[in-house]
């Protein structure tokens, strides 16, 4: 075997702590190792063509490359193979960057240290063998989860690019946080305008099937062949029936129902439709709060409903449905604030959140737009808008940015001007993050034009002073003074956190979220919109706090990873796949119990039990070939041989 | 009921200024069965002004009193007063932290410190063990009809990471005891908001502001009296309300009670064994007009 | 003479109906000279602040390593500003302690009354986004102002030396004691002189000390810490 | 080149490519100093790891060896790590028998974004290792028995 290596430089990433000289100097000695040299950036072009050159040259048939990790360059350098004409598994990479130069000072030992990383993926090559993929085809349907704005661009994309497209919303209606806003910043142009046509456009799409108060169950199978459980929640009325009339919801007795939409700020009904503009417009009962469903009594919904579309027997219900790619478009929820007791911790009934406030500037809101005091429906002259509540903040456990809370402030501000022209509005803040395009000018006007009274220092209390009104205590840094606001009424710019139950969700996608809950993409600056799992992709705030646009462009761009993905024909499988020795194989079914995709089944051979492996099911996770009492069964690219020869490159050396 | 024992760390206080809340403590722990194992010969923990001078000899302080309660072998020291309580916590827990700071404090003390009993404070106790429930079960004369207002001052229940009893900003213990007596509780949003401290002395102008807004708001919620578990806050909003008044040009008279007091009141304790009379703000006339329409209802 | 760069005039999009054609840089007003006033740091004139050579470093390590608080992690909030009942009696309000202290600004901080009036409420330290346990620098800032002899507020360090003078010599505060000799040490011998009448017939005002059997070891606790020199 | 005499030891680290491999890579792009010590071996799952490739590791002469994969319910192949929980816990308290002190093996569970917490497993174990000092050689006779059994001599192999 003719192996060339090549040590990356990485510019000075690499070269600053590793003598790469030196490393190839000593790879040239290694057993059959042909041509060994040092590059500048072997991702780059001229660094790839360099090793196109080398193998036509010294006649190679195997390449390491010391430089990266391989979860960002591997595809790279298996393409370049590839257009040398070799077998892109004939390729082994050294990670001295990440796991070497990146971590620590001490040159010699770096050196020393990539030398040995050097050998054990020359001794890994010399025990590879090629590999060739195979190909399945797909099942050009995708899968979007959640039908917030994200969601929606996601899954119109896909459909007007001819794919069929299955929507899960988990609340009765699309529209996600975007559909409770009144005005969006930094237009203030009014949402549900923008955004009401879009969800027409998702109900009337033909190739769009939408499952509203539905919730994914469970996902099985790979890339191109997902199978997806989804389970429609049991709403106790029959929307093929039900015409959104609405006279139920006037009717309905039962008047505690918490209005979720309305974030629980106006009075909710047992039987509900969210808002005039919901898709679908269709009612839904809260089975905790329907008497008929507690109780066993009333019924009245059931009376008067011109088109009998309730249905108090009704169950939940599991679908499947085959899809080849997922788009998780699953939002963000609003933080629980009320851990905050200074602020009243929600025993004040005049300190509300943002949400709740966007809900009472709307005009389809529950004081259809007149902003009013939730303890006595006056209106607020002074309003005060405190930010960071539960956003950078150690101390409760968030210290992330979440990003937006400044901007929709400044359109809070501006928009109680226009709705009480003789009212004053406190914004206490301790930076203002308007990245965007004309997002500052937007604040700045706040400011200048509409009054504003931007106080920079955090707020400590807020409390009734026991005269009617309550005081909000807060500091004024510039000024190097505590000071006290008269308020009428108290929004919170509350800090975003992961959606409910996210992490679960995760995990039946077997994607990996981080410690508050929002899912990993493939690489924070190159794969945003990508996970590490292949056919599974994230759009909007899941992924990360981010505004209504970079939802949107992330829509968009799931979307068009999904379309890309399908463009194949056919979709190569991974090669590295388990593989049977029949010689070996004592039939004993060991690998068949362990295999978690059942990839593996018993065949007869000539008249004794033997395992076969379906190479399309396998993932290649390698469990089986650990089990196999007589190591009859090797996971391809990752054999016994392989991984031992990598184990004896570090110690008997 | 459980007959427990605790070490007892009255605190300073208690023989002098706060002499009431001293014999209340005492004479409600016995009518609940909690049993009181004063620590012989206990010295002063330093308060305030010793970790103002140094947080090794103040812990020294400290330190001595927790020694010579681990000889008595209860699990648990209690104190009534929230100063002792931060100073005994404080160097406990510090001590138990920081070996070397350990062995700093050991060399001031003439005994080497080496088991370090836990600390509680006499509400918690109340609170825990015996519970608002089992407390209204013992109520012969229930505070029905007097609106109090819970002021529980700074540091009894802050920082929350150091006393971890109640909440720091809402604490509702007291709350729950004085409506399992009777007593109509109001939302006072001041409960932790600091009164003047130690501050009577050298700097009244302070007391007369901070203890001033929190008369003035107890007074705007239309309370009956104050009621309060430090001996510092009870003095500056009681002993010191005349010189409030005059400063403010306020003329409050607000009876400012020990929770001990209004808890032996209710269990039928003698007032005798409650030291109402130490009140400067004459407390007769609130507790009257209740026993009084009590015939009435 | 450089030239006038020429900027390219700047038109934002048609967005703000009323945007006026205002060319890019706007020309640059003087401010005018900010006068000192009781909120900034105390010093007769505005002092220009050097951050590379003022900065105290020993003294904001020995106040980071007694406090166990790490000074870089305030983002200047200010909810301890805010938080702080005393905040009206202050000089420098506690955030800007803070930011004293973050730029090692030993005199400023160490002659402010603040640390002095701070009366360990632990407001701060609840409320602090960042965890840092405010209230115990404010503590450790005493102690470094008694060792460096500054001494904004005579009347409180009087008060508390009596209080542990009297601890010393009886083992337990002895009330009526420690009066005296805060009056010997301020002269301030009308101090809380109308309380006098109302304590006395409760009988809550005792004249002779109660010394503990243990006074002795309280005694020499003292003397070890002054050996010590802690 | 051989281990840096006296301030390396021999210390192999098995890391699951989904999770601990990336926090291994978040470490590094984060630039959280580690000991050089560790080698890394890519593995697609920790399931993958059979418990004879860490004692035919410390039969070659590692000093140390580090096993991390995916918290428990979020690896990439569903049940990998929940194979391999139960069969390094075995192997750990096997390994005295081999007559090597059990802390010179480890197995944790490291994520992708775990970049501190993985300098701290890395420096820890590292420490540890050290504080014992290199492996005492397996005696000859092991390794002759160990050759009948398995058929592969590792000493003519290398």
């Amino acid at each position: 075997m003719r192996i060339g290596v090549f040590i990356c430089h990485c510019g000075s990433n690499i070269e600053g702590t590793v003598d790469t000289a030196e490393v190839s100097r000593i790879a040239r000695d290694y057993p059959e190792v042909a041509f060994a040299t040092d590059t500048m950036y072997a991702c780059s072009e001229p660094g790839q063509d360099g090793i196109i050159e080398a193998i036509g040259e010294h006649k190679l048939d195997g390449v390491v490359v010391a430089s990266c990790t391989p979860r960002m360059h591997e595809a790279t350098f298996r393409n370049t193979l590839e257009r040398a004409g070799l077998n892109p598994y004939m390729f082994e990479m050294a990670n001295i960057r990440e796991h070497v130069s990146w971590i620590g000072k001490d040159r010699e030992a770096n050196t020393n240290k990539a030398a040995d990383l050097v050998r054990m993926a020359v001794e890994k090559l010399r025990r590879n063998q090629p590999l060739i993929a195979k190909e399945f085809d797909i099942n050009r349907r995708v899968l979007v989860i959640g039908g917030g704005v994200a969601g929606i661009q996601a899954a119109l994309d896909c459909a007007d690019a001819g794919l069929e497209v299955v929507m899960v919303e988990r609340e009765s209606t699309i529209g996600g946080k975007m559909a409770k806003l009144d005005k969006t910043f930094p237009t203030v142009d009014c949402s549900s305008c923008i955004l009401g046509p879009r969800m027409v456009e998702i109900a009337q799409h033909p190739n769009i099937t939408l499952y509203a108060c539905s919730e994914v169950d469970g996902v099985s199978g790979y890339v191109g062949n997902f199978s997806v459980k989804i389970k429609k929640k049991a709403r106790y009325v029959d929307w093929d029936k039900c015409t959104g009339c609405g006279e139920c919801v006037e009717k309905c007795p039962s008047r505690k129902a918490p209005n979720t939409f309305d974030e629980k700020i106006g009075p909710g009904r047992a039987i509900n439709i969210p808002f005039p503009q919901a898709i679908p417009k269709k009612a839904t009962i809260n089975a905790e709060y329907c008497i008929k469903l507690t109780k066993g009594k009333c019924g009245t919904c059931e009376k008067i409903c011109p088109s009998n579309a309730i249905d108090f027997q009704q169950q939940d219900e599991i679908i499947t449905e085959e899809v080849g790619a997922v788009v998780a478009a699953t939002g963000y929820d609003l933080f629980d604030w009320t851990v905050y007791e200074e602020y009243g911790g929600g025993r004040y009934p005049d300190v509300i959140t943002s949400l709740q406030y966007e809900r009472l500037l709307s005009a389809s809101g529950p004081t259809g737009g007149h902003v009013k005091r939730p303890s006595d429906g006056k209106e607020p002259k002074n309003v005060v808008f405190i930010q960071c509540v539960g956003s950078r903040d150690k101390s409760v456990g968030r210290p992330y940015c979440s990003g937006f809370c400044c901007m929709y402030t400044a359109k809070q501000a501006i928009l109680t001007k226009d709705h009480i022209p003789d009212s004053t509005s406190y914004v206490f803040y301790m930076d203002i993050r308007a990245p965007g395009k004309l997002y500052d000018e937007f604040t700045r006007r706040a400011m200048e034009e509409y009054g504003a009274q931007y106080i920079r220092g955090r707020v400590a209390m807020v409390y009734p002073d026991g005269k009617g009104n309550m005081i909000v205590r807060g500091a004024d840094t510039l000024m190097g003074r505590q000071v006290e606001v008269q308020a009428d009424l108290v929004v919170l710019a509350v800090g975003v956190e992961s959606a409910k139950n996210s992490p679960q969700l995760a995990e039946k996608l077997r994607i990996s979220y981080d410690s508050y809950g929002f899912f990993m993409e493939g690489h924070p600056k190159l794969k945003p919109c990508e996970t590490n799992t292949a056919g599974v992709y994230l759009a909007g705030a899941c992924q990360g706090p981010k505004d209504i646009p970079a939802s949107v462009a992330q829509g968009s761009a799931a979307a068009s990873k999904v379309i890309g993905l399908f463009s194949k024909e056919k979709l190569k499988s991974d090669p590295q796949t388990a593989n049977v020795d029949i010689k070996r194989c004592i039939g004993c079914g060991k690998c068949v119990l362990t295999c978690p995709f059942g990839a593996i089944k018993e065949v007869d051979f000539r008249g004794q039990p033997k395992a076969e492996v379906i190479e399309t099911v396998c993932q290649g996770c390698g469990i089986c070939s650990s089990t196999c009492p007589q190591g009859a069964i090797q996971l391809r690219h990752f054999t016994d041989n392989q991984i031992l020869a990598e184990v004896e490159a570090i110690c008997r050396f | 009921m459980t007959k427990h024992t605790y070490s007892y760390y009255p605190g300073c206080s208690g023989q002098g200024t706060s002499m009431e809340y001293e014999r209340s403590t005492r004479a409600v722990c016995e009518a609940v069965g909690i049993n009181l194992d004063e620590i012989p010969d206990w010295s002063c923990c330093g308060s305030t002004p010793a970790h103002t001078v140094d947080h090794t000899l103040s812990a020294a302080l400290s330190g001595r009193n927790l020694g010579l309660a681990a000889k008595q072998g209860h699990d648990c020291v209690l104190t009534p007063c929230p100063s002792c309580l931060t100073n005994l916590k404080t160097a406990g827990k510090h001590m138990a932290e920081s070996e070397t700071f350990k062995e700093k404090v050991n060399r001031l003390l003439d005994e080497p410190l080496e088991t370090i009993p836990d600390t509680k404070s006499v509400l918690q106790v109340l609170f825990e063990d015996l519970g608002p429930d089992a407390l209204a079960k013992k109520v012969a004369r229930p505070l029905k009809g007097l609106k109090v207002v819970t002021y529980y001052g700074c540091i009894l229940t802050r920082p929350p990471g150091l006393m971890d009893f109640d909440s720091e900003e809402n604490p509702i213990s007291m709350d729950k005891l004085m409506q399992a007596a009777g007593a109509e509780v109001l939302q006072f949003p001041l409960k932790t908001e600091c009164c003047g401290a130690s501050h009577g002395v050298a700097r009244r102008d302070l007391v007369m502001r901070l203890s001033g807004k929190l008369l003035d708001m107890a007074d705007s919620l239309g309370a009956d009296a104050v009621v309060t578990a430090c001996p510092l806050c009870q003095m500056n909003l009681d002993l010191r309300q005349g010189q409030v008044n005059s400063a403010n040009n306020a003329s409050y008279r607000l009876p400012i009670f020990y929770y001990t007091q209004l808890l032996g009141w209710a269990l039928g304790l003698p007032d005798a064994s409650l030291g109402l009379d130490k009140l400067c703000v004459d407390p007769r006339p609130a507790l009257q007009s209740i026993s009084a329409n009590k015939e009435v209802a | 003479m450089y030239q006038e760069l020429q900027r390219a005039p700047h038109t934002p999009s048609g967005l703000f109906t009323r945007a006026q054609n205002i060319p890019f840089a706007a020309s640059r007003q003087q401010t005018p000279n900010r006068l000192p006033y009781a909120g900034m740091p105390s010093g007769d004139v505005m002092q220009v602040v050097n951050l590379t050579n003022s900065p105290d470093k020993t003294f904001m390590d020995r106040v980071m390593e007694e406090s166990g608080q790490t000074i870089s992690l305030c983002y200047q909030c200010g909810n301890c500003t805010a938080s702080c009942p005393y905040t009206f009696g202050f000089d420098i309000p506690v955030s800007q302690v803070m930011r004293l202290l973050q730029t090692g600004q030993k005199e400023t901080v160490l002659s402010s009354s603040s640390i002095w009036l701070c009366a360990s409420c632990t407001s701060c330290t609840t409320r602090c986004p960042n965890n840092i346990d405010v209230a115990k620098v404010m503590d450790v800032l005493r102690h470094e102002a008694r060792r460096e002899g500054f001494v904004k507020e005579r009347r409180v360090k009087a008060f508390f030396d009596s209080f542990l003078d009297s601890v010393r010599s009886h083992g337990r505060v002895f009330e009526m004691g420690l009066m005296v000799d805060y009056i010997r040490k301020t002269g301030r011998f009308w101090t809380d002189m109308e309380l006098g009448p109302k304590m006395l017939p409760k009988g809550k005002l005792a004249f002779k000390p109660h010394n503990i059997q243990g006074r002795d070891a309280i005694a020499r606790i003292f003397e070890r810490f002054e050996k010590e020199g802690s | 080149m051989p281990v840096l005499n006296g301030r390396e030891l021999r210390i192999v680290g098995f890391l699951c490519n989904w999770c601990s491999y990336g926090g291994a890579d978040t470490a590094g792009v984060a630039r959280f100093d580690q000991p050089t010590d560790l080698r890394v071996i890519r593995v697609p799952c920790s399931g993958r790891i059979d418990p004879l490739f860490i004692a035919k590791a410390f039969m070659n002469g590692a000093d140390g060896v580090l096993v991390s994969g995916c918290h428990p319910r979020d690896c990439h192949y569903a049940e990998g790590n929940y194979y391999a929980r139960r069969r390094l816990e075995v192997f750990k308290q096997f390994i005295s028998v081999l007559g090597i002190e059990p802390e010179r093996f480890e197995y944790t569970w490291v994520s992708a974004s775990e970049g501190q917490r993985w300098q701290e497993v890395v420096t820890k174990f590292t420490n540890q290792v050290h504080t014992l000092g290199p492996l005492a050689p397996i005696p000859e006779v092991a390794l002759s028995q160990l050759a009948q059994t398995t058929g592969t001599d590792i000493r003519e192999e290398a």
